[in-house]
């Protein structure tokens, strides 16, 4: 979606202020939402693409406003009373009122460090073989869907080169929304900044961005 | 003014706790109802504010600067030479190393999210979730490394890497001049979280003897 | 906010750079004098003035100025006809550009981020928020204005409306058909 | 500029929500908003692009967040500050602070109904025939200046046909800097909905927008 958290390009956000000695978290508050997002993706049964997008699916006044943990927890909430796990009048007693619904796991404790360690690969196997190859020009496709993409809208229309086939990932266009993992060949893609920004701006730049086959078609 | 506008610096207080009080409450009704365990949440805190960051960065960093052939399969494929320290998982599951040269210099942003190679760095920083980044880094790298004091050479080409799917970068800053000699773990206090991600360059030997 | 402009126009006035029955007349002029019943009298006389019409679709600006409208944001009008085939709809997705002289000062929704996000895009949706659906092969023709003209859509004529005066036919014109987002009243909701 | 004010193509903003009978003000403080606005305008303390300018830079997280006239009223601020018509105790105390200096000539309710029937046209005299004709095939350039531009970011890079010559026009790009009026042909310029959002929008949609010549490269 073209919404408040495709900012790649927009004005106006000020300076970026860096802050001396930066604590991991600014408030107590920010540690359980971080743990809980993270403890709740098992019981939840949610992939990343849907998180991201319950995350970016808000009026984008909205979503400049808020906190980066505050748009945490409100996706979080979000999925939660989704996925019928919590209701309104809960968050609102802080308190269990209903039974819980039955999950299929939950992340124990002692489960903490392994499956952390073993993260969320997204490579699958395939049998069909990437379309681009390393050097070809490659246009990213003008696409504007209202649901989840990772292609940003500074890219699109633009023709770049692909720099790197990375393999086989999980598609998140269908991952966020129920259409299963849908994999893709992905590939990082190279554009010269003035491809991007126009012949006035700054020649020795270039962007690189990774690019699900789906996004790309040929350049002519 | 109408209702639903707001000034957020006088909301700013009120705001926070009401959200302090909504976590509250949704970690009371997760953990009644048993889908979390507190035990499990205190685990995963205490180690991403304690155990992973950027040191574990800054170790693959002076390891690749005194080893050429660990610098070599680093950059030939991250992931398995970040794991042979004993670095890996979530948000690092594909890492890709970006090598830094006196022509070329590499940038990484998620114009989309934040997405940041947790196991070699930790969690962001706030300015790197932050519009103002998010925006600028693709269009107007230089206007950013200005903001955190560092200038390249006019004709250095700079590369950004906008990490919006899969891969999570990890930039390999050049070793600076005067360290010949130094061991892996002096070198790996050289070794800044901003230089790993291209907003900012090693410190000097100077800079350590201040 | 209120006690802010407040502020303003107190400093403004003691600087004596506005005199304050300017203000008044500035706010009555535009509550009370200006709004949309000017462009459903121009869309009236193109109804049943065939000659008005076509100097209207020629020279929106002097058909208009004829009727005694004009002046800011309205000194470069253009009439957009509504056909059986073809829907105008207008916008302005920079600010809220809009033909004061005939219709007024914009509705909220008009300058609101919705509007000014989805028409470009996808106007049929932001048709069906206004409870309008075209036919299928309507074509729709957005006109973003972001620069100096000033458009006025001119709907169709109601069925039912023969040798209806003017005055009649005015009442039939809603503001919301002359932007694009409604259609005209239909007789029987004159009641 | 890229600011939130260029909304075209956004989404996530939700329904358009009409009001029935809407006012035209909703507070007394937005009549005074606007005509504050028009006000200052006739005065010539600054020109309308500038304003423009003022107004749509304003952080994105504060535009999206402010109603319609507190987005004016707090523009007017910001220029009544910039253009040193008001100092920011001035504006702290909501008083003029003596020693005030009076200009010697307030804007009259005679001179706003003449404002109000006349408006403040932009057109000029043309430097140089028109480049483009009707019919021709043109193509929005892809440009992303920071300042104040009136191309919107949805059309940049995409070509269009141009269907109207609108006449030689002050150019907002350079008027809005206080650079001169530098004026431009002006053109409209209509693009296929297609052109504009790809191949899974809808076919019968065509977008007009208004172009000034710089904007604009043959194809």
């Amino acid at each position: 979606m073209n919404g408040g958290q495709d900012l790649g390009g927009t004005h106006g956000h000020g300076p970026v202020e860096p802050e001396a000695n930066e604590p991991v978290f600014h408030a107590e508050w920010e540690k359980r939402a971080f743990a809980l997002t993270l403890a709740m993706t098992a019981p939840g049964g949610w992939n990343i693409d849907m998180g991201r997008f319950a995350r970016e699916n808000r009026p984008p006044g909205e979503y400049l406003s808020m906190t980066y943990y505050q748009i945490w927890l409100a996706a979080l909430e979000h999925m939660a009373k989704e996925g019928g796990l919590v209701s309104d009048d809960e968050i609102e007693a802080g308190h269990s009122l209903q039974p819980p619904k039955p999950v299929r796991r939950i992340l124990l404790p002692g489960d903490v460090a392994k499956v952390l360690y073993r993260g969320g690969p997204t490579e699958r196997d395939t049998n069909t073989k990437p379309i681009f190859g390393v050097g070809d020009r490659v246009r990213a496709k003008n696409i504007n869907p209202l649901t989840h993409t990772r292609l940003p809208r500074y890219v699109r229309g633009h023709v770049g080169t692909i720099e790197r086939v990375i393999g086989c990932h999980v598609f998140p266009d269908s991952n966020a929304h129920g259409g299963g993992e849908n994999p893709q060949w992905l590939y990082t893609v190279r554009f010269d900044g003035p491809e991007l920004w126009g012949a006035d701006s700054d020649a020795t730049i270039k962007v690189s961005v990774d690019a699900w086959e789906p996004y790309l078609s040929p350049a002519t | 003014m109408s209702g639903h506008e707001h000034d957020h610096h006088d909301h700013d207080h009120s705001e926070l706790s009401e959200t302090q009080l909504r976590v509250r409450a949704l970690e009371s009704v997760l953990t009644e109802k048993g889908y979390v365990d507190p035990a499990a949440l205190d685990l995963l805190i205490e180690t991403y504010e304690k155990k992973v960051g950027p040191r574990n960065g800054a170790r693959v960093v002076a390891k690749a600067w005194v080893d050429p052939a660990y610098r070599a399969r680093l950059l030939k494929d991250a992931t398995p030479a970040i794991a042979e320290i004993g670095y890996a998982g979530r948000q690092g599951e594909h890492i890709v190393a970006l090598e830094n040269t006196p022509k070329l210099h590499n940038m990484v942003v998620c114009t989309l999210c934040s997405c940041y190679p947790w196991p070699v760095l930790g969690l962001p920083p706030v300015w790197y979730k932050s519009a103002p980044y998010r925006s600028r880094a693709v269009a107007d790298p230089r206007g950013v490394l200005a903001d955190f004091g560092v200038t390249l050479p006019k004709d250095t080409e700079i590369r950004i890497w906008d990490s919006t799917s899969e891969i999570r970068y990890l930039v390999l800053p050049m070793r600076p001049a005067g360290t010949e000699g130094w061991s892996e773990e002096k070198l790996v206090e050289l070794v800044t979280r901003d230089s790993m991600i291209g907003t900012g360059l090693p410190k000097s030997p100077k800079d350590l003897a201040k | 906010m209120q006690l802010r402009t407040r502020a303003l126009e107190t400093i403004l006035i003691e600087k004596g750079y506005i005199e304050p029955a300017a203000i008044d007349e500035l706010i009555e002029t535009y509550e009370t004098k200006i709004g949309p019943r000017n462009g459903a009298q121009a869309v009236a006389k193109a109804w049943v003035d065939p000659k008005f019409r076509q100097w209207l679709f020629e020279d929106g600006t002097s058909a208009i100025g004829s009727l005694g409208f004009g002046g800011r944001s309205g000194n470069h009008l253009v009439a957009l006809e509504n056909t059986s085939s073809v829907h105008n709809m207008v916008v302005c997705t920079l600010c809220s550009c809009y033909p004061w002289a005939v219709l007024g000062l914009p509705p909220l929704w008009y300058k609101s981020a919705p509007y000014r996000s989805r028409t470009v895009a996808d106007p049929r949706s932001v048709l069906r928020d206004f409870g309008m659906e075209l036919p299928k092969d309507t074509e729709i023709r957005v006109w973003d204005s972001t620069a100096e003209l000033r458009y006025l859509v001119v709907p169709m004529r109601p069925t039912g409306t023969e040798g209806w005066s003017e005055d009649k036919l005015a009442e039939l014109v809603t503001r919301d058909s002359m932007i694009g987002t409604g259609q005209p009243k239909q007789p029987k909701d004159l009641g | 500029m890229n600011g939130a004010a260029d909304m075209g193509g956004m989404h996530g903003f939700g329904p358009v929500v009409p009001e029935p009978n809407e006012p035209v003000f909703h507070a007394d403080w937005e009549g005074f908003s606007f005509a504050l606005n028009m006000a200052t305008g006739v005065a010539k303390l600054w020109n309308l692009d500038a304003f423009r300018f003022k107004r749509e830079s304003i952080p994105p997280a504060q535009y999206l967040n402010l109603s319609y006239y507190g987005l004016w009223t707090t523009t007017l601020e910001q220029m009544m500050l910039e253009y040193g018509v008001a100092t920011p105790e001035e504006l702290a105390a909501g008083h003029a602070i003596p020693p005030v200096k009076k200009v010697p000539h307030a804007v009259t309710a005679a001179e706003v109904a003449n404002m109000v029937r006349c408006g403040s046209p932009y057109d000029r005299p043309a430097p140089a025939p028109a480049l483009f004709k009707i019919g021709t095939k043109v193509r929005a350039r892809n440009m992303h200046p920071k300042t104040h531009t009136r191309l919107p970011r949805y059309a940049r890079g995409h070509t269009g046909e141009v269907v109207r010559i609108v006449g030689c026009h002050v150019f907002p790009d350079s008027n809005a800097s206080n650079a001169g009026e530098d004026p431009h042909w002006l053109y409209t310029v209509r693009f296929n909905g297609r052109e504009l959002w790809g191949d899974d929008s809808d076919p019968t949609v065509r977008v007009c927008i208004e172009a000034w010549e710089p904007y604009l490269e043959a194809v």
